[in-house]
């Protein structure tokens, strides 16, 4: 269980985050909408702890971990696939994947095959290098390392940008899957608001570096959400 | 004029033949000699005790030898024992007080001299080896003198090898004998033909006084024992570029790390391989103090895993105190790394002085062999064994561990390393002491070669950069070949241009070839490299 | 897009404080006020300041780190050494009308071809930008067009510059060997040990200095800067706009070099010797030190650097003569660490805080009432 | 592989772009596997394809990034753009959007797009360029259509991922090339976004020729113009949105059921 | 022209000597003897009932530097008197600067000669009073025929080699038996160098080589020499810049034989150089601390300058210049070093044999003092020149030929 509580976000000067406040439960997908430059990868940051936070709490499992290190989230079970992919350009796709393994234990470290069923793409490029790959390949490759960690929380931030529309449907079968699993909270940022409707449990709207509209989707005036998203 | 006449005495000696001169009086002008101040009598002294055939020859010259001969005012000579004790030089009595005594001191022609009565004398001996040696002491120092010896000598070798060589030093002695026979001559030039080597050129190209038919045939070896050593030239510069290529890899390696992998222009690193030299002396200091002596070759296996821990320690408190808050601002860290490596140089010269150190190389690792006409120091061949150990042992762990894997993915992306969960701290302090205790290492090897001093770094952090530069940046291998193709190349050139010239020489090729390779030899390729 | 009065008192502020303290330094010198070695002192503190103008142009604004540029100074220095050579004529030791001293002792019989002409100044002071122009030229071209970049520049400046400096090194080269050029009785007729002359030499650099910061700025601030600034941290992204980055780092390059000549020009008289070692590696390493000190990418800054460090070296190496090289060495870390952004870092954080700050707070306000 | 030299003239003659048996390969693996497409003046052409299908790659080898290893790329029926260098193509008047937003992190949003302003490149011209009236107009009018006047001011590092997108397209728009290579232009945008930048492409149609990179189909079917799907590196298939989505290999390989 | 110290404060003497950077290895020992020498000095009272004060500064083995650092001595410090430089590079940086503010420098080193300044005292070897000797020793004593003169490639080296070169070719020696080979500073890799010295060697004739090989590179040169097996009995090397100081560094249990020539030797045996040592030993708290030639020559310079002060009864450096020409003191090893009229001084001149134990074997020396050739007669250009700084000469390089003062000499002479 995450609960994001009034967190505020400065970049030097620049505030990005006000008192923004979330949750996401394990068995749930929460979905964060919003236009450009409105503060949604600047929350996520926060969260796996890539940018440090200047007000508010972010707790997860009850424990405050706004003042941990990102490796001390990632070890409690967060896992993050970051917008611009972050791949490790000059590992092989074995060993980008190879990557997640810090947080395992020896004996679980293994790369599962279920992976490669979804992604059938990188069994075939393991000894490629990460950075060769093409901009939907690599994006495949942080989404396939992110699970590799078996994570407990999933910080996905526009997972379905640059990927071609058949893997986008296959990736939105995965989350509904670990959805379905219940033991995973998914944090998902998203700008097409069909594949978010359609996952989320939760969704919230963000403009101007504060959460602006929240609900199921159900419960939400699509034609509201559909204003804040535009201009 | 006192000179002259021990001259003329002991000419009497020499020319007297090889027959046991046991008589007292005989030896007596030699003894004398021994204890004159002036080299040239002592020198002559030596020649004649050694041909006298006297019993106690050989104990009163290795004596000299050894720096255990005295001698009293009134030219009486005495041999220091073991114990402090000393004996009548002459008679072998214990002198219970010998009174005043001056040690009988050597100069180069005296231990030349030495050299070759020894080895005439020592052509006897019981063991195999020192027998060999005695015949090459006497090939180097021909002396017709010895040919009665070793006439006697060959005649009684039962080991073969031992025998030719002795059959070598004869025909040497021969070549030098006034009266000796043309056909003997002829032999001789054959023997030492067969023999090879620049020895047996020297000896034959300094021949003088040859009847026609013999400098003939000393004339045609000298140009086919030239032909042989040109190819033997050639894989000696070979081997000594691969030697320097192993000197300047061990400098680089650390540095591939620290700069290749981490990005850390790290102008500190030639510290880091003088502190492993200075480790190194000081494993030395304490063996001399508290291990036995024998255990003293052990000094240089030990001091490795020393300058690595001692390296690797500082590098790791300079990635804490220092590295770390410069991680994304690569190019200051030349500006701090700089500032350490002046810290650290002062700090060396303050503990330990500005002057050299004197860091002694093992017996076990000193000295040369010869296969064909190549000379292969055992310093170097250990350098290079080791290098590539170290070559080895860093690559397994780059590629093959966890940890490896980590210190990759940290130097490429530390915050998304982070965020899967992998302690960057920890790994950057690693990567960077792994770096350091390499450099350390590498200190050890260069303390053999070179000086120890606080400059020791300075010397190598140039050229380690241009290696890892021209192998291409973040590749282990690369380095490892640059290193050797560096070095093979310097030292093909060092002959023909010159040591000065060669190294410019080396360094404008150096930029044309990055002209044409702009990432180095082994640049890494594809988009991932392209920034 | 500062205002108007601003953007004219600050290129005005660093040429009169170089030129007023330069001015000041002479004449307090002269008038018996301030001891005469401080002029030389102060000249060459401003020449390095010249060195470090050029390193930071193609460094702080090229992104090219030269680890070489020590190699333009000392080529300007040897140019301008060898028409001070020449001047001393047959006032020489051996009295030799045509041979400077080492070449006779050496013997040398006819003035190598390369040293003709520099008894003229006019031809000396084109060389002086001319030798290490040409040289930054070639090599300039040579590596950027074969696009060598990052750490593989810096090292083959490096290698360069050693080559140099073993090739100086060499007496066979005729440029004195080891103990290089020295012995220089006066310039331009004037007797170079006199107060005045010093004094003249200084308010030159001074000068020199003022000139060149303008230039500098003039050229960062053109458009042209802009493109470097983009080639600087994009290369490859200002090449599909159509940009050419080589031709622009080999401006700036000719540019720096041509500078940092003209600073060993002036150097060498006021110093009164110019030999190989100016060709040291690590004397190009620390002109890299002193612009990182000052700040790198301002133009203010390297000049503040070069004198500052150089002027802690002169206090240093004489009070503490055993433990200078501690403090030199932790002022560099302490420097680092806590000034990211050198001296200037600490002046510029404020002013770019309060700009962009200012704008961020405004715009949030706008937003909350909106 | 030297093409039929009389076909080729032909195709060339009322082309504008023209790849010719175009193959790429990197460590034996082949990205691009003798594509050729040919693009008509003031067209403008979508081009799909799964992921790894080599569209970048295509991309890479119009504007000189990449070598093709055999093939021919053709530009206004007289250029053959692999003999050429970045700048050259650039100059020539084909300009670029790359995937990943690269925007000059230290510049401003101004002078990001004063330097993409089209001009003389040369650095005799830039030393002594003075910003004009006209320029400034042009600046401030792209600054509207990317929305990002009020953002003028910020360092183009600054922004968020969404704003470089926007802020690279306002940089092709400044450069006023004859043919734009946009890749993936919507990455990352909103719904509305989408709409609007397809109108954005359809009004820079009017008067240049774009090709468009992109896995939206929303937004291809938006735009409204031929389709060309590539697959392993070569054409598998061409024509309106409805056509190739009814393809079934396009189907099969692309969009998924 | 500068201002000077009051009468009756400490008289300052300035050190001049690298304590960091390549040189500092040499020349830190040199500012320690200094210091010893003048707190000796004052322990005996000083010098004109004056104490004397050291002024230390690190030029840091570069030469602006040193330039710099002599101005600040001479005109920050009012200094009475300069005792400092190494290399020879150091010394002409500094010469116009003692030549402006007319001050004094003592210059402890054995050097290339061709020089001889008003301002400044040589206490080293000039040529003659080293390599010279050295030469003869190897051709009486060792036989030697066959010559490589090794060195690093600068000026020292190069002036030295071309007056052996014609020196040997003047004893008959023949080109094809004089080999040339000139390495750069730091050189560390001796392999082949030291081989291709083994080839040259194995011609036949006794070679030897003579070693200006400078500082560092002295340490694997020799390291090189033992692995490759070339003893002092086959190919001797003499040199002139390895001392007890640089032998300290090595173990020389491989390189006994091998030779070096200087003026002094920490093994001379006679009692001002018994006390010395133990004086040295005891100031600098180390048992075994070793003595050098260039000590010694600061030694000798030191209180050279002490008496010609107390002759001239100031410490006005012209006229302790006028006063110093035909001081003598006692040098260490048994005689008397007196001040030429060319500002160099005499010299006996020693070979020694390295031992097993670092220090030298003694094993010629010549029989009376050495009188400096700073102007060497085998090179042409300076073998019709003469120093001599008595007036009415006074001038550094006066032409016997067309019988004149040449150049800048007589400028500045008069001053
Ligand atoms: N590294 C940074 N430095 C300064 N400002 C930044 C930085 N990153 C983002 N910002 C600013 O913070 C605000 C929020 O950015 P953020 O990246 O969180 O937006 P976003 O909602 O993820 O947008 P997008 O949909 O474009 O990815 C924006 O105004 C952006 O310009
Ligand atoms: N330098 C390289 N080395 C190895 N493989 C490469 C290299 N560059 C591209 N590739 C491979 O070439 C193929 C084509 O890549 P390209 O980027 O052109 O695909 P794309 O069609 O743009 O895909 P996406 O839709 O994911 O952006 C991919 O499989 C990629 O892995
Ligand atoms: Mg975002
Ligand atoms: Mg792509």
């Amino acid at each position: 269980m995450l609960s994001v509580e009034g967190v505020d976000l400065h970049y030097g000067a620049a505030i990005a985050l006000r008192g923004v406040s979330i949750s996401a439960t394990a068995g749930a997908v929460t979905c964060l909408l919003g236009r450009n430059g409105v503060g949604k990868t600047s929350l996520l940051r926060a969260i796996v702890g890539a940018h440090p936070i200047t007000r508010g709490a972010i707790r997860w499992d009850g424990a405050d971990i706004s003042r941990l290190p990102p490796y001390e989230r990632a070890r409690r079970g967060i896992a993050w696939v970051p917008q611009g992919r972050d791949i490790f350009p000059l590992l092989t796709v074995r060993e980008n994947l190879e990557t997640g393994f810090a947080v395992l234990p020896r004996r679980a470290r293994r790369v599962p095959d279920e992976i490669y069923e979804l992604f059938p793409v990188l069994k075939t490029m393991l000894r490629r290098r990460g950075g060769d790959l093409s901009g939907g390949q690599q994006q495949q490759l942080a989404i396939a390392r992110a699970l590799v960690t078996k994570p407990r929380l999933l910080v996905l931030d526009e997972p379905t940008e640059g990927i071609q529309p058949s893997i986008i449907k296959d990736i939105g079968r995965v989350i509904a899957l670990l959805r379905r699993r219940g033991d995973m909270a998914i944090l998902l940022v998203e700008q097409y608001y069909d594949f978010a409707r359609e996952l989320a449990q939760t969704i919230a709207v963000m403009d101007r570096g504060d959460i602006v509209l929240s609900g199921a989707p159900g419960e939400l005036d699509e034609q509201d959400v559909r204003r804040r998203l535009s201009v | 004029m006192r000179a002259l006449l021990l001259v003329v005495a002991l000419l009497g000696l020499l020319v007297g033949p090889h027959g046991p001169a046991s008589a007292e009086g005989g030896v007596a002008p030699a003894l004398a000699a021994l204890s004159s101040r002036h080299y040239d009598d002592i020198a002559n002294g030596v020649a004649a005790l050694a041909v006298s055939g006297d019993p106690r020859a050989a104990a009163i010259l290795g004596a000299l030898q050894g720096g255990r001969l005295y001698a009293r005012a009134d030219h009486a000579l005495f041999i220091r024992g073991p114990d402090g004790t000393y004996v009548d030089a002459a008679t072998g009595a214990p002198a219970a007080d010998p009174g005043t005594l001056r040690e009988v001191r050597v100069n180069n022609a005296v231990r030349r001299a030495l050299d070759a009565g020894l080895g005439a004398l020592r052509l006897f001996a019981p063991d195999a080896a020192v027998r060999a040696t005695a015949a090459d002491t006497l090939f180097a120092q021909p002396d017709p003198a010895a040919i009665p010896a070793l006439d006697r000598a060959i005649a009684s070798e039962p080991d073969a090898g031992v025998k030719t060589r002795m059959e070598q030093a004869r025909a040497a002695a021969i070549l030098q004998k006034p009266d000796a026979s043309e056909a003997d001559r002829l032999a001789a030039v054959a023997t030492l033909r067969a023999r090879g080597g620049l020895e047996a050129r020297g000896l034959l190209e300094g021949l003088s006084g040859q009847p026609p038919a013999v400098a003939h045939a000393a004339a045609a070896a000298v140009s086919a024992l030239d032909f042989d050593l040109r190819l033997w030239n050639y894989a000696q510069s070979a081997w000594y570029g691969l030697s320097l290529g192993s000197v300047l890899l061990l400098a680089a390696t650390g540095l591939a790390i620290t700069f290749g992998v981490m990005g850390v222009i790290n102008m500190a690193h030639g510290e880091m391989v003088m502190l492993g030299a200075y480790a190194t002396y000081v494993v030395q200091v304490l063996f001399r103090a508290y291990v036995p002596p024998g255990l003293y070759g052990l000094s240089i296996p030990v001091a490795i895993p020393v300058a690595f821990v001692v390296a690797g320690i500082v590098g790791i408190a300079i990635e804490r105190l220092m590295i770390r808050f410069l991680y994304g601002r690569p190019l200051e860290t030349l500006l701090a790394t700089f500032g350490l490596s002046l810290i650290l140089q002062q700090a060396v010269r303050t503990i330990f002085g500005p002057t050299n150190r004197d860091v002694d190389t093992p017996a076990w690792m000193s000295g040369a062999t010869q296969i064909g006409g190549l000379q292969i120091t055992f310093n170097r061949l250990y350098i290079i064994l080791f290098a590539v150990g170290v070559l080895f042992a860093l690559m397994a762990v780059l590629r093959r561990t966890p940890l490896g894997l980590q210190m990759r993915a940290v130097t490429q992306n530390r915050r998304m390393a982070a965020a899967m969960g992998i302690r960057t701290p920890w790994v950057d302090a690693l990567t960077f002491g792994l770096g350091s205790g390499v450099a350390g290492m590498a200190g050890v090897a260069l303390s053999q070669i070179d000086n120890v001093s606080p400059n020791l770094g300075q010397g190598y952090i140039i050229d380690s950069f241009m290696v890892v530069v021209f192998g291409g940046v973040g590749n282990l291998w690369g380095t490892a070949v640059g290193a050797v193709v560096l070095g093979v190349i310097n030292k093909f050139l060092e002959p023909v241009a010159g040591a000065v010239l060669g190294k410019i020489v080396v360094l404008v090729l150096l930029i044309l070839f990055i002209q044409r390779r702009p990432r180095g030899m082994f640049p890494l390729k594809g988009r991932a490299a392209e920034a | 897009m500062s205002p108007a009065p601003r953007a004219l008192a600050v290129p005005l502020a660093v040429p009169v404080i170089v030129t007023g303290t330069a001015v000041l330094v002479a004449a307090l010198a002269l008038g018996g006020v301030a001891p005469a070695y401080i002029v030389s002192l102060y000249g060459k503190y401003l020449c390095y300041g010249i060195l470090a103008l050029a390193v930071d142009l193609v460094w702080g604004f090229g992104g090219i780190l030269s680890l070489g540029h020590a190699a333009f100074f000392a080529l300007g220095g040897y140019a301008m050494g060898m028409y001070l050579m020449r001047q001393i004529g047959p006032r020489g030791v051996y009295g030799d009308p045509l041979l400077p001293d080492f070449m006779v002792f050496l013997n040398w019989h006819a003035l190598p071809w390369y040293w003709h002409g520099f008894s003229h100044f006019p031809f000396a002071l084109v060389m002086v930008m001319l030798v290490p122009g040409l040289l930054a030229l070639v090599f300039g071209y040579l590596a950027f067009r074969s696009r060598v970049s990052g750490v593989y520049l810096s090292i083959i400046t490096q290698a360069l510059t050693y080559a140099l400096l073993l090739a100086f090194f060499r007496n066979d080269m005729g440029f004195g060997g080891n103990n290089g050029l020295t012995d220089f009785k006066d310039i331009l007729g004037f007797n170079i040990e006199s107060g005045r002359t010093r004094a003249a030499l200084l308010v030159a650099t001074g000068v020199v200095l003022s000139l060149q910061y303008v230039l500098a700025r003039a050229v960062t601030r053109s458009r042209f800067g802009k493109v470097l600034i983009a080639v600087r941290d994009a290369e490859s992204r200002t090449r599909f706009l159509g940009y050419r980055p080589e031709s622009y780092k080999l401006v700036i390059w000719v540019l720096s070099a041509v500078m940092a000549g003209i600073g060993g020009a002036l150097y060498v008289p006021q110093i009164g010797i110019i030999n190989p070692g100016e060709f040291a590696p690590t004397n190009s390493i620390e002109a890299v030190i002193w612009v990182a000190v000052g700040g790198r990418g301002t133009l203010a800054g390297p000049i503040l650097g070069a004198v500052l460090v150089n002027f802690a070296k002169t206090l240093l190496t004489g009070t503490l003569p055993e433990a200078w090289l501690y403090a030199l060495g932790f002022l560099f870390v302490f420097v680092t660490l806590v000034m990211p952004k050198g001296l200037m870092g600490l002046v510029r954080m404020r002013r770019r805080d309060d700009v962009p700050g200012a704008a961020a707070a405004a715009s949030a306000a706008k937003e909350a009432t909106g | 592989m030297s093409a039929e030299p009389e076909g080729a003239i032909g195709a060339v003659a009322d082309t504008l772009l023209y790849l010719d048996g175009v193959s790429v390969s990197f460590d034996g693996f082949r990205a691009l596997n003798s594509l050729s497409l040919v693009l008509a003046p003031g067209e403008m052409r979508a081009v799909i394809g799964p992921n790894g299908a080599g569209k970048t790659t295509m991309m890479d080898v119009i504007t000189g990034k990449t070598r093709p290893d055999t093939g021919r790329v053709v530009f206004r029926a007289d250029t053959d753009l692999t003999k050429l260098d970045e700048p050259a193509i650039a100059q020539l008047g084909i300009g670029r959007k790359f995937q990943k937003p690269t925007v000059f992190e230290p510049h401003t949003v101004w002078d990001n797009l004063l330097l993409a302003l089209a001009g003389d490149r040369r650095p005799g011209f830039t030393l002594r360029a003075r910003e004009t009236a006209e320029e400034r107009a042009r600046i401030e009018s792209i600054l509207r259509t990317i929305r990002l006047s009020d953002h003028r001011a910020r360092r183009g590092g600054d922004l968020s991922h969404g704003q470089k997108q926007w802020l690279e397209i306002g940089m092709l728009l400044a450069q006023e090339p004859e043919l734009l290579l946009v890749d993936e232009p919507v990455a990352g945008m909103t719904d509305a976004e989408t709409e609007q930048t397809a109108e954005l492409l359809r009004e820079i149609n009017r008067t240049r020729s774009v090709v468009v990179v992109e896995h939206d189909m929303a937004f291809v079917r938006a735009l409204g113009v031929k389709v060309t799907v590539l697959h392993e590196g070569s054409v598998l298939s061409e024509g309106t949105i409805d056509h190739v989505s009814e393809d079934p290999r396009v189907i099969e390989v692309y969009l998924g059921r | 022209p500068s201002a000077r110290a009051a009468d009756d404060g400490p008289i300052k003497v300035g050190i001049l000597h690298s304590l960091s950077g390549t040189m500092a290895i040499s020349e830190t020992t040199l500012k320690d003897v200094m210091l010893m020498l003048i707190d000796e000095q004052n322990k005996k009272g000083g010098v004109l009932g004056r104490k004397l004060e050291p002024v230390v500064v690190d030029p840091a083995s570069n030469w602006p530097l040193f330039a710099e650092k002599a101005r600040e001595l001479i005109s920050v410090d009012h200094v009475s008197a300069v005792f400092g430089c190494w290399t020879s590079v150091s010394r002409k940086s500094v010469l116009p600067v003692f030549k402006e503010l007319d001050n004094i420098l003592f210059y402890p080193v054995q050097y290339e000669g061709e020089e001889s300044e008003r301002n400044v005292f040589y206490t080293g070897a000039a040529p003659n009073q080293q390599a010279i000797p050295a030469v003869d020793y190897l051709m009486s004593e060792e036989h030697v025929k066959r010559w490589v003169l090794a060195g690093t490639d600068y000026v020292y080296p190069r002036t030295t080699n071309k007056i052996l070169e014609a020196y040997l070719k003047s004893k008959g020696v023949k080109d094809e038996d004089i080999m040339i080979n000139y390495t750069p500073f730091g050189q560390s890799d001796w392999q082949s160098i030291v081989s291709q010295i083994k080839r040259f060697g194995s011609a036949g004739k006794k070679t030897a080589v003579v070693s200006t090989i400078n500082g560092d590179a002295n340490v694997p040169f020799y390291k090189e020499l033992g692995n490759q097996g070339i003893k002092a009995t086959d190919i001797p090397v003499i040199a002139f810049s390895v001392g007890e100081e640089e032998l300290a560094g090595i173990d020389t249990k491989p390189l006994v034989g091998h030779l070096a020539a200087w003026n002094y030797f920490m093994s001379v045996d006679t009692p001002e150089n018994k006390a010395f040592i133990e004086r040295w030993r005891a100031w600098t708290k180390n048992p075994k601390r070793v003595s050098n030639d260039p000590m010694e020559a600061h030694y000798i310079g030191f209180n050279m300058w002490v008496k010609a002060v107390e002759k001239a009864g100031t410490t006005d450096p012209d006229k302790v210049i006028a006063a110093m020409i035909g001081v003598s003191v006692p040098n260490l090893s048994g005689g008397y070093a007196a001040m030429m009229p060319n500002h160099h001084i005499t010299k006996p001149v020693l070979i020694g044999e390295i031992e097993d134990n670092g220090q030298f074997n003694i094993v010629s020396q010549t029989p009376g003092l050495i009188v400096a050739q700073e102007w060497s007669p085998y090179l042409p250009g300076s073998r019709d020149l003469i120093a001599d700084w008595r007036p009415p000469m006074s001038c550094g390089n006066y032409n016997v030929k067309i019988g004149k003062c040449l150049g800048a000499g007589s400028l500045t002479a008069g001053k």
